[in-house]
């Protein structure tokens, strides 16, 4: 798979066309982890918050990174959740994109205000948490993995 | 926060890293900058050359101050 | 398109020794009913029970909401591509039971939500008080697989409302409806080249387990915005796999009675020229929604819409589909109004939606889901209350001694739908 | 039962003192209903009743703005009211913002319920419709028939605690809190109803107005940058060490001003940012990095400009979180103004 960003050569000169193949997956899901690490870039956040896993996606986007996936995926609600996975580009395009930036900002505001709310989960039903985020992410590797394809 | 400040009648230049973000907020002297952790400077470089990127973006930004605009504006080069 | 639907209106139902609809009355023999759904290896039980406007029950959780109806003549089956075979539905004559729902309820995941109060409170949020409703409680196997079991409370469902429907196969219908769509060349007929040209996008949840939407069967996240006629998502073309977000989740019921649909075809030849429908999708990757977004503008565009109407399913990320679909139009200028609800915490002081745009300046909202409300005790629960505590991670919903809960508009299926079903909004 | 008691606000007009000759009066207190206190009664159906009435002067009011304050809220406390109402100040610039001042006052100062009137365009409409209920009135008295029904309806739910509805039901400006209830018809027919004014391009209300996004024209350029006095701004909450204001590390609730006479250049023992925004590694490192307050030292040695004022100002914003930094924005302007500063170069992370 190639990775990286493409660079056109254009008569205007060099510009970026398309990130391509290689991504990886920001988690604070074990079963993320576990069941994705085997065949895809896992970067897991044991024991973290679903804000953590939104900080360090947030400082890969002002690194250059893309958000791949939209970070409030699923309307199980963040103040529901625990869990949250979210892809970004494996690598640095030339510009922090606005796009990306905009979704996560916009997203941690969400967070932060639903961290009002009481937090009362049970861990009996963390295991279904995890297997809906599981599939949330999932459901965003078939169009991920087809970018790149020739 | 940009807006206020001029609507009170003193011109603003925006450094500022994102420059869709600087326009939607309504800057009308924008420069762009270098990273969001780091807009006026850049950790992988010298010392002696940070502070000459920084005194480039400086110059950037007074001239944006010294032009006259009609418009948002980016000064980009 | 030209779709008759003969309404048999239901009165009442009642459990008897055999299946019947007789003078209004759904009469329900629930073993030979049963006997297909119970054969699913993953439905450990299942159950009938039945439940009626103004009685003191509360369903919960509630997975689905179906209005069970038969094809009758034309092409196709109910529910195509899901109980039926893959065939274009929406002509012909198709019978519907009006007045009732089978609703499937039971656990799939730990934290499920979705409150059906026949009665009080509660009662007025939800459209579904006012149907008589035959209540199919299953419960899975130990040890199932969601996925897996999510289709299968899924199929019960849906195959259970079409056996109910077969009984009204040859039943006279108390009111028979006419619903016409014209083609893109009728569009542009001399009565109704004048008219503005109004189209309808609606967006489909469509994300992962619990999440999704299926179109002719198909799993509208492996799809590309397209084309569908009106009458045929009136016919059952659209069915809900999405058990999450109670409040606004479209149901099967919602998708079968697509009030947008509904109101836009009354004033079709009036005030507008309704010109077709746009389903896309909402997915969690974002290169989707651009596609997803760009092809309904695009397609707009071709159909040479002068306006319209967006309605959203579900909360956070598909703001951002709502707010593309919009902007992307109004870029065009296609004049659009948007259909959504808000999350505006339980102060409704925060911010309402998670995107945002200047060019969404016309917005309907189907009211603030955070909103607290009490529901008192009812006499009578179908389902279980075990997932009250935990609905919405426990905190948007908990059960008071009393009886009582406590719990955000979210709870209540139905509630804040943004398909406009309902009468509630907020300002 | 025993009624509410109410006091009642109103201006030298409205009290029947006089036009704007009489606006010099100081406040004054009568017992009763007075004016439009006496529409207010036929309303209030026995329910309630205006035990007291408070007659200001609008230039008086404006012009002593802290000792008005201070004399009306002492008028209001002596007669232990369970409600009170100013206005309604129609479209009258000073009325209205006297009627919400005081309004407001009487709210968070005595914690006594308080209601108030005014037309939309109002000025004090803008500046007090989030923190004191404001029913939406006509531009002109004329429009007293209708304000006194709709304030006086209002005023006792309030007095009786019952729900406050939404605005467009209870007839207030919407004050920022999203409010269900239910309209007459269902979304679907709303969306077609709104899409159809829209498409014949008449005035139509969305029921949810998106953040607004206005604009500023540019202010001239700077004739000569050698003479200027300019002031470094930053949303990027950099801070000295330590963050002796405790500024917050996101939506932050205030700003800081700090000195930096003498300081030449920003170091990691002496500065850092609060910013909890991004990764704070490189702006702790070198501040400069995110304020060059180096570099500005530097060229006003070297006469480049005119001075680097002795102050900079700090907040922590994200770049879209934008309402919320309009307060202290406004704050920072007057001052870099009474400083007579001539530019401002403004930094974001």
């Amino acid at each position: 798979m190639i990775s990286g960003s493409f660079r056109l050569k254009t008569l205007s000169g060099e510009r970026e066309t398309l990130h391509t193949g290689s991504f990886q997956i920001v988690t604070n899901n074990p079963l993320v982890a576990d069941s994705l690490s085997g065949r895809y870039r896992v970067c897991f956040l044991k024991n973290g918050s679903d804000r953590e896993v939104m900080v360090k996606v947030r400082d890969l986007i002002h690194r250059r990174h893309r958000l791949l996936t939209a970070p409030l995926s699923g309307s199980v609600k963040p103040w529901e959740t625990p869990y949250r996975s979210i892809m970004v580009s494996s690598d640095p395009c030339s510009a922090v994109d606005a796009t990306s930036l905009d979704l996560i900002e916009r997203a941690m505001e969400v967070i932060n205000r639903s961290h009002n709310y009481l937090k009362t989960t049970k861990p009996s039903i963390d295991h279904d948490f995890q297997i809906v985020d599981l599939s949330l992410i999932e459901s965003a590797l078939p169009s991920a993995e087809a970018i790149g394809r020739i | 926060m940009v807006k206020e400040i001029e609507r009170a009648g003193i011109p603003v230049v925006h450094i500022c890293t994102v420059t869709p973000i600087s326009l939607t907020v309504g800057a009308n002297r924008i420069v762009p900058a270098v990273a969001i952790p780091h807009p006026l400077g850049n950790p992988e470089l010298s010392p002696g050359d940070e502070y000459e990127l920084r005194r480039k973006l400086v110059d950037k930004a007074l001239r944006a101050l010294m032009t006259e605009v009609d418009d948002q504006t980016v000064f980009d080069s | 398109m030209k779709l008759e639907l003969g309404y048999i209106d239901i009165r009442g139902i009642r459990f008897g020794d055999h299946n019947a609809v007789e003078e209004g009355i759904l009469v329900v023999n629930p073993e030979p009913l049963l006997k297909p759904v119970l054969e699913d290896p993953l439905i450990k039980t299942a159950h009938f029970e039945i439940a009626a406007p103004g009685e003191s029950i509360r369903i919960t959780p509630v997975k689905d909401v179906i209005e069970p109806r038969v094809k009758v003549e034309g092409k196709g089956g109910v529910f195509p591509g899901m109980v039926s075979k893959v065939d274009t539905v929406g002509s012909g004559k198709t019978n519907v039971l009006r007045g009732m729902a089978v609703v499937t309820a039971g656990p799939i995941v730990g934290f499920q939500e979705g409150i059906i109060d026949m009665t009080g409170v509660g009662a007025d949020y939800t459209p579904f008080s006012q149907l008589h409703n035959l209540v199919l409680v299953m419960e899975p196997v130990e040890g199932f697989v969601q996925r897996e079991y999510e289709k299968a409370a899924r199929l019960a469902g849906l195959r259970t409302a079409a056996a109910i429907g077969e009984l009204a196969r040859n039943l006279t219908p108390d009111e028979t409806v006419v619903y016409e769509t014209p083609t893109i060349a009728e569009t542009f007929s001399e009565e109704l080249k004048n008219l503005p040209r109004v189209g309808y996008v609606m967006m489909l949840q469509s994300q992962g387990l619990l999440h999704d939407t299926y179109v002719y069967g198909v799993d509208a996240k492996r799809t590309l915005s397209t084309l569908i006629g009106a009458t045929e998502v009136m016919d059952g073309a659209i069915v809900s796999g999405n058990c999450v977000s109670a409040c606004d989740k479209n149901t099967t019921y919602h998708h079968q009675n697509n009030p947008v649909i509904h109101d836009l075809l009354a004033v079709h030849g009036q005030s507008i020229n309704f010109v077709g429908v746009i389903i896309t999708n909402e997915n969690v990757y974002l290169d989707d929604k651009i596609r997803s977004s760009d092809w309904t503008a695009k397609m707009a565009q071709y159909l040479s819409l002068d306006a319209a109407i967006v309605s959203q399913e579900g909360f956070g990320n598909p703001d951002t589909d709502l707010i593309m679909n919009c902007t992307k139009l109004e870029k065009q200028g296609i004049r659009t109004v948007i259909i959504t609800d808000e999350y505006a915490g339980q102060d409704g002081r925060s911010q309402s939606l998670a995107d945002a745009d200047a060019l969404a300046n016309a917005v309907v909202t189907g009211g603030n889901a955070n909103e607290l409300i009490i529901l008192p005790r009812m006499d009578r629960v179908i389902g279980t209350l075990g997932y009250v505590d935990k609905i919405a991670g426990g905190h948007a919903g908990s059960l008071q001694p009393d009886g009582s809960i406590q719990a955000e508009l979210q709870v209540i299926t139905g509630a804040t739908n943004e398909m406009g079903f309902n009468r509630l909004s907020a300002r | 039962m025993s009624t509410y008691r109410i006091v009642h606000y109103i201006n030298q007009f409205f009290g029947q003192i006089g036009g704007e000759e009489q606006a010099h009066i100081p406040a004054e207190k009568r017992p009763g209903p007075v004016g439009p206190g006496l529409a207010f009664k036929q309303h209030f159906g026995g329910e309630a009743e205006i035990v007291a009435t408070i007659i200001c002067g609008d230039s008086w009011f404006n012009e002593n703005l802290d000792l008005a304050k201070k004399t009306v809220l002492e008028m209001v406390r002596e007669e232990a009211p369970d409600l009170f109402i100013a206005g309604p100040a129609f479209n009258a610039g000073r009325y209205g913002v006297a009627c919400g001042t005081i309004s407001d006052a009487v709210k968070t100062e005595l914690g006594i319920p308080s209601l108030t009137g005014m037309y939309e365009e109002n000025p004090g409409a803008d500046m007090f419709r989030t923190k004191v209920l404001t029913v939406a009135t006509s531009n002109s008295a004329a429009g007293m028939r209708k304000a006194v029904p709709a304030m006086a309806k209002l005023a006792l739910k309030l007095l009786k605690g019952e729900r406050v509805g939404a605005s467009a039901e209870d007839g207030y400006l919407p004050d920022g809190v999203r409010r269900n209830f239910f309209e007459k018809k269902r979304g679907s027919a709303r969306a077609i109803d709104m899409l159809l004014k829209k498409l014949s391009d008449k005035p139509f209300e969305t029921e949810y107005p998106m953040p607004s996004f206005d604009r500023v024209p540019p202010m001239p350029a700077i004739k000569d940058i050698t003479r200027a006095t300019i002031a470094i701004v930053t949303s990027g909450g950099i801070v000295p060490k330590g963050n002796p204001d405790h500024i917050e590390s996101s939506s932050a609730s205030k700003y800081g001003s700090y000195n930096i006479e003498g300081v030449n250049d920003l170091t990691s023992e002496s500065y850092e940012t609060a910013h909890g925004g991004y990764d704070p590694v490189y702006a702790n490192k070198d501040a400069d990095r995110v304020i060059p307050v180096d570099v500005l030292r530097q060229y006003e040695k070297e006469g480049k400009i005119g001075k680097l004022h002795n102050w900079f100002y700090t907040t922590v914003g994200n770049g879209t979180a934008v309402a919320s930094a309009k307060k202290y924005a406004d704050e920072i302007a007057e001052k870099l103004i009474s400083h007579e500063v001539d530019a401002v170069i403004l930094t974001s992370t």
